[in-house]
This record gives C-alpha cells, structure tokens and sequence, in this order.
C-alpha cells in the first residue's frame, strides 16, 4: 500500500460489531495506527455517502484491532450505527492531547460513549492505583462497560459504582450527585470525566472547587479535525487542536463550557 | 532607488530594528501575516488570541445574509499529494448574528468577508456591521464550491462591477475583493473591481479540485467538488499577484499556500503589501503566525530592510 | 450493470488475469498509462526503451513547423512544496525532421503532439507524417507559456474550431485535443472541439505558474512564468476529468500529476479511458511505468475487474 | 533555513576564484552537500539572470567546500566563468551516476575541464593502487591539474603525463595516441575517461577492443538534469540520468556516442 497521510481518509473494513444497548454499539477493525493512540485522543470517521464525524477511539481485547463505541442520535451517528460487518469505513487522526494521568487515588466519571476515553484511560492505571469508576446512566437499558471496568481493574483495589437516573440499576440519582460526595469524602490525586457537558461541568466544579486536579474531554460539532473550521471553538480553545483535554483549571475560566456549544452555522446555543 | 538603497544600507549599519508594519492602500496593519477567510472564523474570543499570536489582522468566515449551515461532511481532508480541499459550502452564522458577536471587539483588526449574490445583499450586510469596529470588508467573488455566489459572481463583470459601486456606496470603509481561477479570466475581474472602485484585491481563493477513494470508489468530499489549498497552490498564486501587479497599481494581499517565511517573502517581492495564511494553520497551529513574522524580520535584517514597503515587487526589477 | 457485476464476480472467481488493454476511441493500447508530450519525447531509441518499460504509448514533444531552440536556462526546477516549474518554450526539432527520425518506427504507438497559431501550420505538419506510423495526433491547445501558441489558441473558439476541422479533414488518424486552464473555461474549449469532431480529449496540461529566489530576489525561470507539473497539480487534473466525463460523452486521456497506481485508478474512475505521465519520470524514472501497470494490475484483482473499460466512470456513480 | 529540496536551486556564494589558464578557472564555495559528491556526478549550476548548466563537482583542498571549473566558451559558461568572489550562483542536484572504480593498474585521461572528474576520482584510489594519468591540451597554455594530480597521488606509485597537440609541454601528439600505446604495453585494471567526446571514443575503443574495462563521462546540453527533458539522450541513453558515467562496453554498442549530440531544438549534430 501507499504511504499513509493521516489526514486523509484511511479505508478499514468493520470485523465485529457488539451491541452494547438497545442504541449502543461498538465497531470493531484492524488498523495499524488507532490501536495505539492515547485516551482523549479521537479520529474523524467517514462513512460513505452518509457523513463524517470525530469519535473517541475504543479499545479492543485483540491486538492490533480498535474499535468505535456509537450512540444513534444523529444522521453520522446512526449512519456509523447502521455499518455492518464487511462494510468499510474511513479513518483520519488520531487527534488531540489526552489525559495526564496521576497515581494514587483516581476516580473517573463517565456517562454515555463518554466512557470510551475513561476505558482507554483505564488500561494505563498502574497496579498500585486506586481507582474508583462512575458509571452514569438514564436508566437499567442504557448502562455498559461497567463488566469491562471491572476486568480491567481486575489487578487494582478498585470499586465500579453505576448511577442511574430512575434507579432502575445500581444507585438511584444523578451521577454528579455521587461525584460531589465521593470528592467530599476523599482527596482524590486525579478526577478525570468524559460524557454529556453538564455532567461533566459539574464534575470539575466538585473537584475543582476542591483543590482537587480534574480533567474533561469535551466533545463538539467538528468538520475538520485539525483547527481549520473553527466549529468546535468553546471561548479562545479549540477542542480539536487544544483538546480534546482541558484541566479543570482552565476550563473553570472559560465562559462557554457547560452553556454553550455551536451548530453547523457557528452560532452559540444553550446546552 | 538609490535613495532607498542607501537608506537600507544605513540602516543595516545602523541596525534599526526592522518594522513588520505594513499599509494595504489606507488600511495600516502593524504585522503583514493575516489569518485568510474561511479559517477558525466564528469567535471573538478566538480573533483575539490570533492577534495575540502575531497576526495582524483575522478576515472573518464569507458571511451570508441568512445562517448557512454547509454542506454534511466530508467537509474538509489533506490530500496524499500535500494540501487540503475543503468543501464546507460557506457555513456561517449570517451578517446579523455575527455583528452582535464582534461588537464588543476593540483591539483586534477584523476584516469582515462577506459572500453575496445581488448588491442588495451586501448593502444589507454592511449595515448590519454600522456598530462594529471593521478594518476592512473583503467580498468574497471566488469561492469555487457553492453555487450562485462566489466563483459565479466573480466570473460576472457586469455583476462584480454592480456590486463593487453598491458596497463603495454603502460604506467609507475599504474594500477589499478576493479573485480566484473561475471559468473566465480573473485578471478581467480585477480590472472590472478597479474600475468600480476596489481599494485591493486578494490573490488567489482556493482551486476547485476533488479527490476520488480507490477503496470505495467515490469522491471524498460530500459535495465531490472543494477548494485546494496549501502549499500545491502557492506557485499559482505568487503567478496571479506578479502578473496583477505587473498590471495595476493596486494594493495587493497575498493568498495561496504560503507555510513559511520564504514563501512569505516570496509574495511580497512578487508585488504583495501584505499575506494570507490558511492550511498552514492546520499544518502548524497557531504558532505559525509569529514564526513567519519571525522569519521575515530575520530576512529583512539580512538584507538590510527597514520597512515591509521597501520589498513590494523587487523581483519585477529583476 | 449487473451483466458486469456478474462478469467480473465469475472472472474473480476463475481468476482471469486482468487486461490492461484500453481503447481511447478507436485508439487501441495495451496499456493505459503513456507518456506525456515534452518529456524526453525527442529519440526513437528513447521512445523503444520507453514502450519497454511498459509505456503503452509515448506522446512526443509539441512539434511546429520550424525547430524550436525554446528559452534559455533555467527551463526546469522542482518547487520546495511538491512539484515541478517548467518553461521549456516547446523546443523542437520542427514536424519534418521529427518525421524523418520516426520513419523507421514499427512497434511503437506514437501519438504525434502538435503546436501551431493557424491552421495550415497544422496541416502542413501532418503531410509531413505520411511516411510515419502515427497512433494519433495531439493538438496541444493549452501551452501555459508561449505566446501565439498555446492556450492562446485553446482559448480563442473561433481559431480551435478552424484547426480542428481542418486537421480533421487533413487525416483520417485520430485527433486529440490536450486543453488546460486558461483565460477562458477549458469546458467551453473541450465543447468547441468536439462540435468541430475531435476524437478524444487529453485533460490537462500543466498550470501557469511562478517562484521567485528569496535570496537573488529575482524568478528562477528565464521566461519567468512556467507551467506547474506533478502532485500539486493532481486534484485539479481529476476534477476536470470528472467534469468533462460528467459532460460529455467522449473519450477521455487524464494528466497531471499522476504518480503511482492509485492515482491513476482514481482518473479512470473519474472518466478516463487512459493516463499520462510526465513528472513522475523526473521524480522515479522510467520505472515508473511498469510499477503503475502492476499496481494497476493488483487493484483489478482486488477489485474483480478483467478489463479498464469496466473501471471507467465508476465514481460518477456513487 | 527552510529544509533542502535538490531540485531547487540552493544558492551559494563564490569565495574564491582560481586562474588555471587564461579561459579556465575555479570557483570555490562552501555548501553541505556538493563537497561529497561522487567522482562523474554533476550540479546544475545557476547564474541569476544569465543561464543555467550542468557542471561536474570539482574538488576543493579545503573541507566543508567544493567547487567549480569552467572554461569560457558558451553564453552559459562565460556567465559562469565571470562571476565575482562575493556573488551568488545556484545548484540543484547532486545527479547522475559516477565511476566504478577497480584496483591495481589505473589509468584516467582526461581533457580540459573532463579533468574535473578525473581529480574527484583520484581522491578515492587506494595507496596500493598504480594510477597513470594522461593529460591532453592542444598547447602549453591550456594544461592545468598537473600539480593538483601529482599531491594527490604523493602517496601512490604513480605517472601523470601531460601531451600537447603543438609540443609546447611535456609529449607531442594526441592524448589517445599515447592511450593507444600505453593500453598496448600495460594490461590496466581499469580507464576512465572525461573530455572532448572523440577522445573519450577512441580511449573507449584502445581499452576495450582489448578487453581492459573502460569507463567514460559523458557531457551533453541540458535542461532538466533529471530525466524530463530529454536533451542529453545518446541513442536510448540519457546522460543526466543513466550516466553520466557509461562502461565502454555499453558505449561501443552506442550509435551516437563519438559521432553525434544534440543541439537545443534537439536535432543530431556531428562532433
């Protein structure tokens, strides 16, 4: 094959794919490059005569293999849901910083496809980490990944704690309602949270409040990837170039993260 | 010449710090790199972290009478070969909103682009911008991926020279027209803008291009056809602004693939007062704005330049 | 359609070796890829050499009636960002001395490139050829830097109009018109020489352009303006072939840029019935050739195709 | 600086001009990478606002620096040739190929500025090597490289005789007749030969129509250096790009080498 130009769409072929809920799955394809790429870190996925959209990269039990973890929402979204297994799509990046990861006592707040980065997160735990993981869910059907948490702390003093909103499975409530009580209780060394941007807004607030370092990967409307198209801009921060990570320090101070985010035209609307 | 020959000699000697600054016409910028139009356009709290980072002025996104979402993605990708096309189709939040957005701006130069397709359009747009602190306007004549602007504008001298009198009309602020390679000749444009009135003209917009996937056997860019931009395009470019300025005696801009301060140097010999970048924001980030800065001062100390001025159009001596 | 998927999924299975062979018209080759007009095309000893190598034929140097010397050095440089510069200034030994060098030709297919300002040039020319097994003629319509010549004629319908139908009443050997990007819209040229029957359409030539010595501060070239060749070029190239396929329904021959397989897979699923090299010599050698018909080869039996003809146009569909 | 492309004329300035007769001289530059070309490979050498020409890459007794010899004939040529200590020329390449060089009994004729090669070529000759050097001029005022040949080979048994067509210095006659006898007499490991075309041929010709393994350097007009344009072929031959250095059992299958070469419209002319 040719030399690869890792801003130019790469084809891979879909091996697996794993219903993980009733609107949840995950893609799995060999590649030479997204096995390795570092949590945070996202690729711009092209699915042929649909769209192309930034998804966090999934990890994969099988080396030399990643995946991606999609929700169906939106056209790209379910146009990615809908790709079949033999059906091929095309890959850009990796892309993005990733997450400083501190030892000691760690805790990792994910909700949605937001826990993708926390499991890619996970498999970079040392085995004297404590880590404690929250899992935030709407309801019992929407829950997953909490078996792959587990397996993969398996060598950690860990704990795996679901949330979900009706209390249809694990603890009933808001997710950030535990956070708050968890970084109360205990002086984390590093909170670090991926999901929906009010979850994660109050996450750093508990932890940043705190003293405590906290990191969120944000997510946004992208077209390019790379800093061109300006889509993803939140204040003077470009998520896709100076994120997708932001210390909870620098995003405390930013006036649009958990308010606003852009649409297709650019113009600010209200999370 | 001697004059100037003797001056920059002295200065060498004497070693003035070489100025960046630069007049495009009327227009004073205290830096010659400007970030191009199209390019991380939409915030303010952006534009001024550009300006911080050493550009001397920020051309907005081409703003639209009404929002413009673009095109689905595909909307942008590198080609193997260098350079990037893009076929984002002019998503904007519209000439009202974006107005609101900018007025709080004070330090920051804004050139404002704006795409249109009757001379109504812009009048109505450059009113929207009556409360805004607006260096410049730049109309965008040659955008060669959405249909009934740009490109199809641009290649209408009736329709250039009708827009051109209505926005010299609507506002005392420069005017600025951005030409590309459409299917007439883009020499006759700029002929038609300057005679209607341009205070400048950009050179060049991006070159309709499509890339096709082997793999799945289909064109890349949900809309098949972009702009190329990057460093493929730069030696076409530095073409158009040595042959304008070899035409006219009108300010001239620089855009098309400059990455580095040798090719920014390259455009100012060529005829240029000052230069766009775009892709190499993507190839660079934003640090990319004060290398070239850097670079040009360096070059400017190596040849004894005090001023930008000093450079314009050297290589047409030759 | 189905008939094909069928063919070429039983063909895939019983493991057809695929055919490389296509025809651009009533132009038969054994091979797609042949050599541009301008590169090395002066030696019959050379163009042998070249068809070995896997050249499935070899466009010569523009001819013109009399010999050309072209212009001083520097004619050719590659650019910093990608690519190659060139002002030759078509120089030639002139169509009758050529003629008489290729009499003795038998085995290869030689495509005949011709360059004039008025029609009874061209068919002065073309007399000169009867002794000589001649493939087709190309009637380079789109030098980017020599005056009279060139796109001047391409982008003047009246003048292409006349010389087509006179070359075409002159010979009955097919007739190629090479278009470029000129001053007017090369659809509008690729139109006129169809209307006056030309048989197929080689898209495109190199692109006028320009680079200037930041440290002599003057244009490398001696004619200062030269056509842009290689990579950068690329995205351009299948652009248009994709837009003259879309249009029309003629035989297409895609160039510009084209530097290993999978671009040339990419011009035919664009619309081209063949390919043509140029840079690509300068940046790999003569090797080239066979590398891109193996490549060529492997992507068919990848892709359960027996002949090109089924490749060609495929992105149109999607 | 910005990184080297070397097909883009790198410019450098001219340090040092050396006389070496009244239509022959040496200018000497400092650059990274002419100074280590190999013996028969060749820039092409810039002269803002004059011309460009191939040139072969002459040594310089000073490290870190190369140069070039020319004699004035041409526009190009002379535009080099006047060229100032302090001015600016530029160099594309290095290209082409460069000699194959044997051990044991040498022998190099050389012939003007062919000469320029030849010197290269003795800078990588083994001490044990027996190298004979045949300088051909038409007279007293054109012989150069004498001295430079001999310090070279201080540390080789070694002979470097220089013949004039007039015998106004060292051997009357022709350069090839001297070859003709001294192939005759020594059975050589190896010739190589750089200058006027006729001679390079009959030296091709006295070596190899006795077996002796000969190597030659051609010169011929060009443009591109690199292939394109096509100037510089010698039947299918390109000298830029297959040479410029060509055995003598290839050359004597050659149709044109020693009798034609083409002028700038690209039409066979005699020598």
């Amino acid at each position: 094959m040719l030399q690869r130009n890792h801003n130019h769409p790469t084809i891979v072929t879909i091996e697996k794919v794993i219903d993980q809920t009733p609107t949840v799955r995950t893609l799995v394809f060999s590649d030479e490059v997204m096995p390795n790429v570092l949590p945070g870190q996202f690729a711009m996925v092209w699915i042929p005569g649909v769209n192309e959209l930034p998804m966090s990269v999934m990890i994969s039990n099988e080396s030399g293999k990643a995946a991606f973890t999609v929700r169906k929402h939106g056209p790209a979204s379910t146009g990615l849901f809908n790709v079949k297994v033999g059906e091929q799509i095309g890959i850009r990046g990796p892309y993005g910083n990733s997450f400083d990861l501190k030892e000691g006592k760690l805790l990792l707040v994910g909700g949605g496809t937001g826990l993708v980065p926390m499991m890619r997160l996970l498999t970079f735990v040392k085995p004297t980490d404590d880590v404690t993981v929250l899992i935030g869910a709407k309801t019992k059907d929407e829950v997953f990944f909490e078996d792959l948490a587990n397996s993969l702390l398996e060598n950690n003093s860990h704990k795996v704690i679901v949330s979900t909103d009706d209390g249809s499975y694990g603890e009933k409530g808001f997710v950030t309602d535990l956070v708050e009580k968890l970084v109360n209780d205990t002086k984390f060394d590093g909170v670090y949270t991926c999901g929906p941007e009010k979850m994660m807004y109050k996450t750093v607030q508990s932890a940043h409040s705190r003293g405590i370092f906290v990191q969120a990967s944000l997510e946004r409307m992208m077209k390019c990837g790379v800093g061109i198209c300006g889509s993803c801009c939140v204040g003077e921060d470009l998520v896709c170039r100076d994120g997708t990570v932001f210390d909870g320090d620098h995003l405390s101070k930013n006036k649009e993260f958990g308010y606003f985010h852009r649409n297709k035209a650019g113009i600010l609307e209200n999370y | 010449m001697t004059n100037q020959l003797l001056y920059s000699k002295l200065s060498s000697l004497i070693k003035v710090e070489p100025s960046l600054a630069t007049s495009i016409g009327t227009i004073q910028l205290d830096r010659p790199v400007m970030l191009a139009s199209g390019i991380l356009g939409i915030s303010l709290d952006v534009f001024n972290r550009l300006y911080r980072s050493g550009a001397g002025a920020v051309v907005t996104k081409s703003l639209s009478k009404e929002p413009w979402e673009g095109y689905p993605n595909p909307t942008i990708f590198s080609v193997k070969g260098g350079g990037w096309i893009n076929a984002v189709g002019l998503s904007n939040p519209g000439a009202p909103n974006f107005a609101k957005m900018i007025e709080p701006n004070k330090d920051v130069p804004i050139i404002v682009s704006l795409v249109g397709s009757i001379p109504e359009e812009f009048e109505m747009m450059i009113k929207a911008f009556e409360n805004c602190k607006v260096t410049a306007y730049e109309l965008n004549l040659s955008c060669p991926h959405v249909a009934k602007v740009g490109l199809e504008v641009g290649d209408d001298p009736e329709l250039v020279k009708k827009i051109v009198s209505t926005v010299k009309n609507t506002t005392n602020t420069p005017v600025i027209a951005k030409v590309g390679l459409g299917t007439t000749h883009y020499l006759n444009t700029v002929s038609t803008a300057i005679d209607a009135g341009i205070d400048a003209i950009t050179a060049i917009n991006t070159v309709r291009s499509m890339a096709i996937d082997v793999e799945t056997q289909r064109p890349i860019l949900s809309n098949k056809f972009g702009g190329l931009s990057g460093t493929p395009i730069k030696p076409i470019a530095l073409r158009c602004v040595y042959e304008i300025s070899s035409k006219h005696d009108i300010p001239i801009i620089g855009c098309g693939g400059i990455s580095n301060w040798e090719d920014a140097v390259e455009f100012f010999l060529a005829g240029a007062s000052a230069i766009q970048l775009g892709s190499a924001v993507g190839d660079n980030w934003i640090d990319v704005f004060g290398e070239i800065n850097q670079g040009i001062k360096q070059y400017m100390e190596k040849k004894g330049y005090s001023t930008i001025k000093e450079m314009i159009g050297v290589a047409k001596k030759s």
